[in-house]
């Protein structure tokens, strides 16, 4: 959609709970058991810190998961477990027939190219002396092993399908020329060129103004539902994880303490650091009924409603 | 009430020595009566940190006051300058940076930054020993909700929350008429953001200081805030109560900022966005700068700058909106 | 369960708003535009420039030295301990050599010892602060010790006494000995810049991408340490010139060459000040002071290309 | 956590040592030909009659042709322990240990207070031209900086030497002290040594000083843009205060550590500026040594020269602790 002229209205990104697939999934789960990660000091051999502490969860083939918490309570390392870029020290990560933690360089490269990663920090994300049709370009080059005339015209098509059009002329910019939110975009782009099969997405939108955060957000949703693939979202901010997910897990200190569907989650939270994280979330409209479930209120919770 | 701080005309000038300059802050007039809680919004590159260090008299090179005064309790501060400007800070203005983190010296401790602030302002013959310094220092940690053992650490021995409340108890330490809060919570984490928060407002309520919240986040403003200010490219587009504004907003860029939030508890969760982008500051701009993105654009707001006249119970900057209210009264006037 | 999603496409990006971008963009790889950003910048650092126009006048007449020189460096063939006369500018030495054109050839020497041995420590700091940088663990300990070591272990003295045992001296001694002596610094420059960029989120994302260890170093790390290896480069230049000249100075060089350094070395064991021939050690002494001021100057240039708080003001 | 920290400096110390010993050991041993037989030969013609003791110290210091490394290894460790470095030619009558320790003083004194006089100065002018920055002041320290930086030393001295001493006459020409005097510790004496240092002193000084401007000054402006000299400022403190307590406190730290390596350019520096000026220092014997080939001497004088470089860093390193509240945690 070009910019002149006439503007639309702003097309809203609606979550009611539940987010389908228009093609059915055929990507393997993510089976996570018993996870743990503690950091041995080598200096301060007495005190161990953990990261994570005996985490399980599944994400089912097509499924978006929303892992939460604030900052520490190890949803990143997590993430880098998942990812294959650390290890656990205890527990077992399965994608499908694939020990994660056990994949050594080859074997990693080529997961590599099922499981993508998609940062917080678009400015950190791109190398800036490379062109944004180059780093797009290295994946498909690398994973599908394409020739440089087959990756570019892949490239374009990728670049316009997250909305940065005219493609050849996006390809041709640096990223200090970039807004932040085109850098995203140009990330999401590059995450998806490999046909992966697991995007993890680490905070994608924590560093976007908040007017571009539903932009990237739907994104995600729509690459989810029209390719299958499975999306695990790491957040600290609960309407992000409301419409994206269908299911949420709670983080804190490394330990789960509350699991479920996420509007189900998120309008009766169980636990009291759920009902913090809901309330840390900026809400000009809580404001206005004041309305805010206190820890206290947290007994009043109704019986679980059926799935929907 | 009194007027404490009057801004009039003013400008912001980014000149790097190489590369385009940018003007941030344009033709801003805004009021500050004793005693209110003004929130002053907008996102990246809106300007609204560069308003606020101009406020403070803060600008640094590049950054330049490029015309406007600015009357602080009658007194322009727009000139002064060295020395005088100095003496102003005392019982005048204090600024509360974005990341406390880095916001203390890492090697003086907490004590040793109290008796800095309190030396630097001390009258004339005025004396501050080692015990009073330390009997002002934990009444003002006690103000921030911290124990007095902090006066004695370094900052790194210091969480950034900690930190946070650390530099806002130094900015109260003068008792200042007037507080400015860049951004106080944003390098926090979620959870204690909350918190430092609270602490602002009991603060403000307490001790009834004029103060100015500034931060790219709506929500977090229309909760503390008496009254907000919206920027957008370098011009404040809307002023209103906060309440009012959570009835519904003007200016189509905080009508539409408004959508980008959402109930993450509600039913159905409806997320806005804003498209386009930014317009390009080192240009001049002749109509509204929210044009190209805007849902209501005419050719009017092409062509000529909207003036920011009263609307509602405060002001906007919006041809159209101005014009439908204004078509309203005349209806009513008529029937 | 309908999907409520608008279908809408994404939004346009805009008007373009940031881009600054020339005209030739598209067409010059990126490697190149960068190279030439980077000189653009440099020039436009005043004291950059002075320090450029320095060296490249010194390259100029140490290129054409035999067109500009008026007599042959070596030929014994004027009065010894002439002073300054119309044939020979600056005077002769001992042996009845011109002193001038000793001065022009002598450019020759010090800019090949000064360059090539700031080239090799250059070499050597990269290598060992990139492998140290990226392989951390094991390998970056040791590393990291050994350059550790060869920083505190005095240069000039470690350096004299390596001449001193290598008899036999070509200038080539001279720029292993200078190399090997002064890598450290970049070394460690290098190293901690390394461990800073491989966490750098692109740095991953290259990972990701199913870049190889080789090509993530070479192509995503280094190029980002343009300005680094630059003033590593000229710092130890600057640093191979003086050692050069102290070499020569005391002897450990090779005196049969000529360079700025043994005509100091000849005018101290003649006693050209005590016979009043200050020129002799003035004109030698100020051309190395001058070249390394001009590497010195052109590091601020540098300086200022990889700390955006140091760019001049004025 | 202060305690894990100087832990690790004096592990770091000890290795540091071990390792310079080792290379100092192996050093000779790696280089082509054989200095011993240059050594023994030397001392013959010196006429200096060779004892089986004398031989087996030079070998050890400089390597047995024949013979078993991790043997020699162990002599060598002992001698050293013994301050046995052998017999130097330059010198007949005295131990290498002799010479070096009636040498060892005069340096210690020129560099000690060389050094220490160029890191206030330095370090003052770079705090002014760095918090000046861009201004008039700024730019002539800097400039003046830089060129003196591009001296060297030694050829500094030889000018001072040509156009002060023997031209002017306003200092003594060479030693360290008046040929006739004895050394001792009378103020006379103490003036004349005085004298005599002066030039060599701020041969080294001027070029070593810059060293310091750079650094002060490029830190002072790093630290200028920090947000606690911005939050200082906001709160109304002194333009001192804020410069001196906040800015440059913290910009001298990272100089602090510089400061130990410094050290190492000032002696190499000295080494030539002594010769230059027969200062009858470590550096004047160096150049002796050199000259003369005396690779005994210039062995031994290298170990002293960089073992007191390491105890100098560890002192400054032991120091730091004091200046920075983060260290070891």
């Amino acid at each position: 959609m070009s910019a002149d002229g006439d503007v639309p209205a702003e097309p809203a990104l609606v979550g009611n709970g539940d987010r389908r697939l228009t093609v059915a999934s055929s990507v393997p789960p993510l089976v996570i058991s018993g996870v743990s990660k503690f950091y041995a000091n080598r200096l301060r051999r007495e005190k161990a810190v953990t990261a994570v502490d005996d985490v399980s969860f599944t994400i089912a083939p097509g499924a978006a998961v929303a892992l939460v918490g604030a900052s520490g309570s190890g949803k990143s390392t997590l993430a880098k477990m998942i990812t294959g870029s650390e290890r656990p020290t205890a527990g077992s990560i399965t994608f499908g027939d694939l020990r994660v933690e056990r994949l050594r360089r080859n074997a990693l490269r080529r997961f590599h190219s099922r499981v993508q990663i998609i940062f917080q920090d678009p400015y950190g994300a791109l190398n800036p002396l490379h062109t944004v049709g180059y780093a797009v370009m290295r994946p498909c080059e690398n994973f599908l092993g394409m020739s440089p005339r087959e990756a570019r015209r892949r490239v374009h098509e990728l670049l316009e399908t997250v909305g940065l059009t005219p493609p050849t002329q996006y390809a041709a910019k640096l990223p200090h020329q970039l807004s932040g939110g085109q850098r995203q975009r140009v990330v999401i782009a590059r995450a998806l060129a490999c046909n992966p099969e697991l995007i993890v997405a680490d905070e994608p939108v924590s560093m976007l103004d908040v007017s571009l955060r539903a932009g990237v957000l739907r994104l995600l949703a729509k690459f989810r539902e029209e390719r299958g693939l499975s999306l695990l979202y790491i957040t600290h901010d609960l309407l992000g994880a409301r419409v994206v997910s269908d299911e949420i897990i709670v983080l804190n200190r490394g330990r789960i303490v509350e699991q479920g569907r996420t509007k189900q989650v998120l309008q009766h939270p169980r636990d009291s650091y759920t009902v913090e994280l809901l309330n840390a979330v900026a809400n000009p409209f809580a404001a206005a009924d004041g309305a805010r479930p206190s820890p206290e209120a947290l007994t009043a919770r109704p019986p679980a409603e059926p799935a929907v | 009430m009194t007027v404490l701080l009057e801004a009039r005309g003013v400008n912001v000038v980014y000149e790097p020595v190489r590369g385009v300059r940018i003007w941030s802050v344009r033709d801003v007039d805004l009021t500050l009566e004793q005693g209110e809680f003004v929130g002053l919004v907008g996102e990246s590159g809106c300007g609204k940190s560069t308003l606020a260090f101009a406020l403070t008299r803060m600008l640094r090179p590049p950054a330049r006051l490029d015309g406007g005064a600015i009357k602080f309790d009658g007194v322009d501060i727009a000139t002064v300058e060295g020395e005088a400007l100095r003496r102003q800070r005392r019982n005048g203005f204090a600024l509360v940076l974005q990341s406390g983190m880095n916001a203390l010296n890492p090697v003086r401790t907490v004590e040793h930054h109290v008796g800095d602030v309190l030396k630097a302002h001390a009258r004339k013959g005025e004396r501050f020993s080692a015990g009073a310094v330390r009997r002002r220092g934990a009444e003002l940690v006690d103000m921030v909700r911290l124990p007095e053992s902090v006066l004695y650490r370094f900052p790194h021995e210091l969480s950034g929350g900690m930190r946070q409340r650390v530099s806002i108890a130094l900015a109260l330490s003068l008792q200042p008429r007037f507080i400015v809060f860049d951004e106080p919570t944003t390098a926090l984490d979620v959870i204690v953001q909350g918190a430092v928060m609270q602490t602002i407002k009991d603060l403000q309520r307490d001790q009834g200081f004029t103060a100015m919240l500034i931060s790219h986040d709506l929500g977090v403003v229309l909760e503390a805030t008496d009254r907000v200010m919206v920027m957008y490219a370098g011009r404040i587009v809307e002023g209103q109560p906060s309440k009012a504004l959570l009835r519904g907003a003007h200016h189509p860029y905080t009508e539409a900022l408004l959508g980008c939030y959402a109930d993450p508890r509600a039913d159905e969760v409806r997320l806005g966005e804003i498209s386009g982008a930014l317009p390009d500051l080192s240009l001049p701009n002749t109509g509204c700068p929210f044009e190209p993105r805007c849902r209501l654009a005419e050719a009017v707001c092409v062509e000529q700058m909207p003036p920011l006249s009263p609307l509602g119970e405060g002001t906007a900057a919006c041809h159209v909106r101005a014009r439908e209210v204004g078509a309203a009264v005349e209806m009513r006037s008529v029937g | 369960m309908t999907i409520v999603t608008t279908a809408a496409p994404p939004e346009s990006p805009g008007k373009g708003v940031e881009v600054r971008v020339g005209p030739a963009s598209e067409a010059i790889p990126t490697p190149l535009l960068f190279l030439g950003r980077a000189l653009r910048t440099l020039w436009s650092n005043r004291k950059a420039r002075v320090g450029l126009c320095i060296i490249g006048f010194d390259i100029l007449i140490a290129i054409c030295a035999p067109l500009i020189a008026p007599h042959s460096p070596t030929a014994t063939t004027f009065t010894p301990y002439s002073g300054p006369t119309a044939t020979n500018w600056f005077g002769t030495t001992g042996n009845g050599q011109d002193v001038f054109s000793q001065m022009i050839y002598g450019s020759r020497i010090t800019l090949l010892v000064g360059l090539a041995a700031g080239a090799l420590a250059t070499l050597v700091a990269v290598t060992i602060g990139l492998v140290a940088g990226y392989r951390p663990g094991a390998v970056d300990e040791v590393l990291s010790f050994i350059t550790n070591l060869a920083l505190v272990i005095p240069a000039l003295p470690l350096m004299i006494i390596l001449a001193a045992y290598l008899q036999g001296r070509s200038i080539w001694t001279i720029v292993l000995v200078v190399a090997f002596t002064s890598w450290a610094t970049g070394a460690r420059v290098i190293r901690s810049q390394a461990t800073t960029l491989r966490s750098r989120e692109y740095v991953t994302a290259a990972v990701f991408s199913g870049e190889r260890l080789f090509r993530i170093v070479f192509r995503e790390i280094l190029p980002n340490m343009t300005s680094l290896v630059a003033a590593s480069f000229f710092g130890a230049a600057t640093a191979a010139i003086l050692a050069e000249a102290s070499l020569e100075f005391l002897g450990l060089g090779n005196p049969s060459t000529v360079s700025w350094g043994t005509i100091l070395y000849f005018a101290q064991q003649q006693n050209a000040l005590l016979t009043g021939q200050w020129l002799l050690v003035f004109a030698p002494g100020l051309a190395i002071a001058l070249l390394a001021v001009s590497f010195t100057l052109v590091n601020f240039g540098v300086d200022a290309l990889s700390n955006p708080r140091l760019r001049e003001k004025s | 956590m202060r305690y894990r920290y100087l832990r690790r400096k004096v592990v770091l110390f000890v290795i540091t040592l071990w390792a310079a010993l080792t290379l100092n050991f192996l050093l000779p041993r790696l280089m082509p030909g054989s200095p011993v037989d240059a050594a023994l030969g030397k001392l013959a013609a010196a006429g200096v009659p060779i004892t089986n003791a004398e031989r087996t110290a030079i070998e050890i210091q400089l390597g047995v042709p024949h013979g078993n490394l991790i043997a020699q290894y162990w002599q060598y460790l002992t001698g050293i322990a013994h301050f046995n470095f052998g017999v130097s030619y330059s010198f007949p009558n005295e131990t290498v240990a002799q010479a070096i320790g009636s040498a060892a003083p005069w340096t210690l004194v020129l560099v000690g207070s060389t050094t220490i006089f160029a890191f206030i100065i330095g370090t003052l002018l770079g705090v002014y031209a760095g918090w000046r920055r861009g201004k008039g002041a700024d730019s002539v320290i800097t400039v003046g900086a830089t060129f003196f930086a591009g001296f060297p030393p030694f050829w500094l001295g030889l000018l001072a030497l040509y156009w002060l001493s023997f031209k002017l006459g306003w200092f003594p020409i060479k030693g360290g002290y008046s040929p006739g005097l004895t050394p001792s510790l009378s103020l006379s004496f103490l003036a004349d040594a005085f004298k005599h240092s002066i030039l060599p002193a701020l041969a080294l000084a001027i070029t070593s000083l810059s060293g310091w401007v750079f650094g002060m000054r490029n830190n002072m402006i790093n630290t200028l843009g920090e947000d606690y000299v911005t939050f200082a400022e906001a709160n109304g403190l002194r333009t001192r205060t804020v410069a001196l307590l906040y800015a440059a406190r913290n910009a001298l730290l990272p100089n602090v550590t510089a400061f130990g390596l410094s050290l190492g350019a000032i002696v190499g520096g000295a080494v030539l500026v002594e010769g230059v000026f027969g200062y009858p220092g470590l550096g004047n014997l160096l150049y002796i040594a050199v000259s003369n080939h005396d690779y005994p001497l210039m062995q031994a004088l290298f170990l002293v020269i960089t073992v007191s470089m390491l105890v100098a860093i560890f002192i400054v390193d032991l120091l730091y602790v004091r200046l920075d509240p983060r260290v070891g945690e």
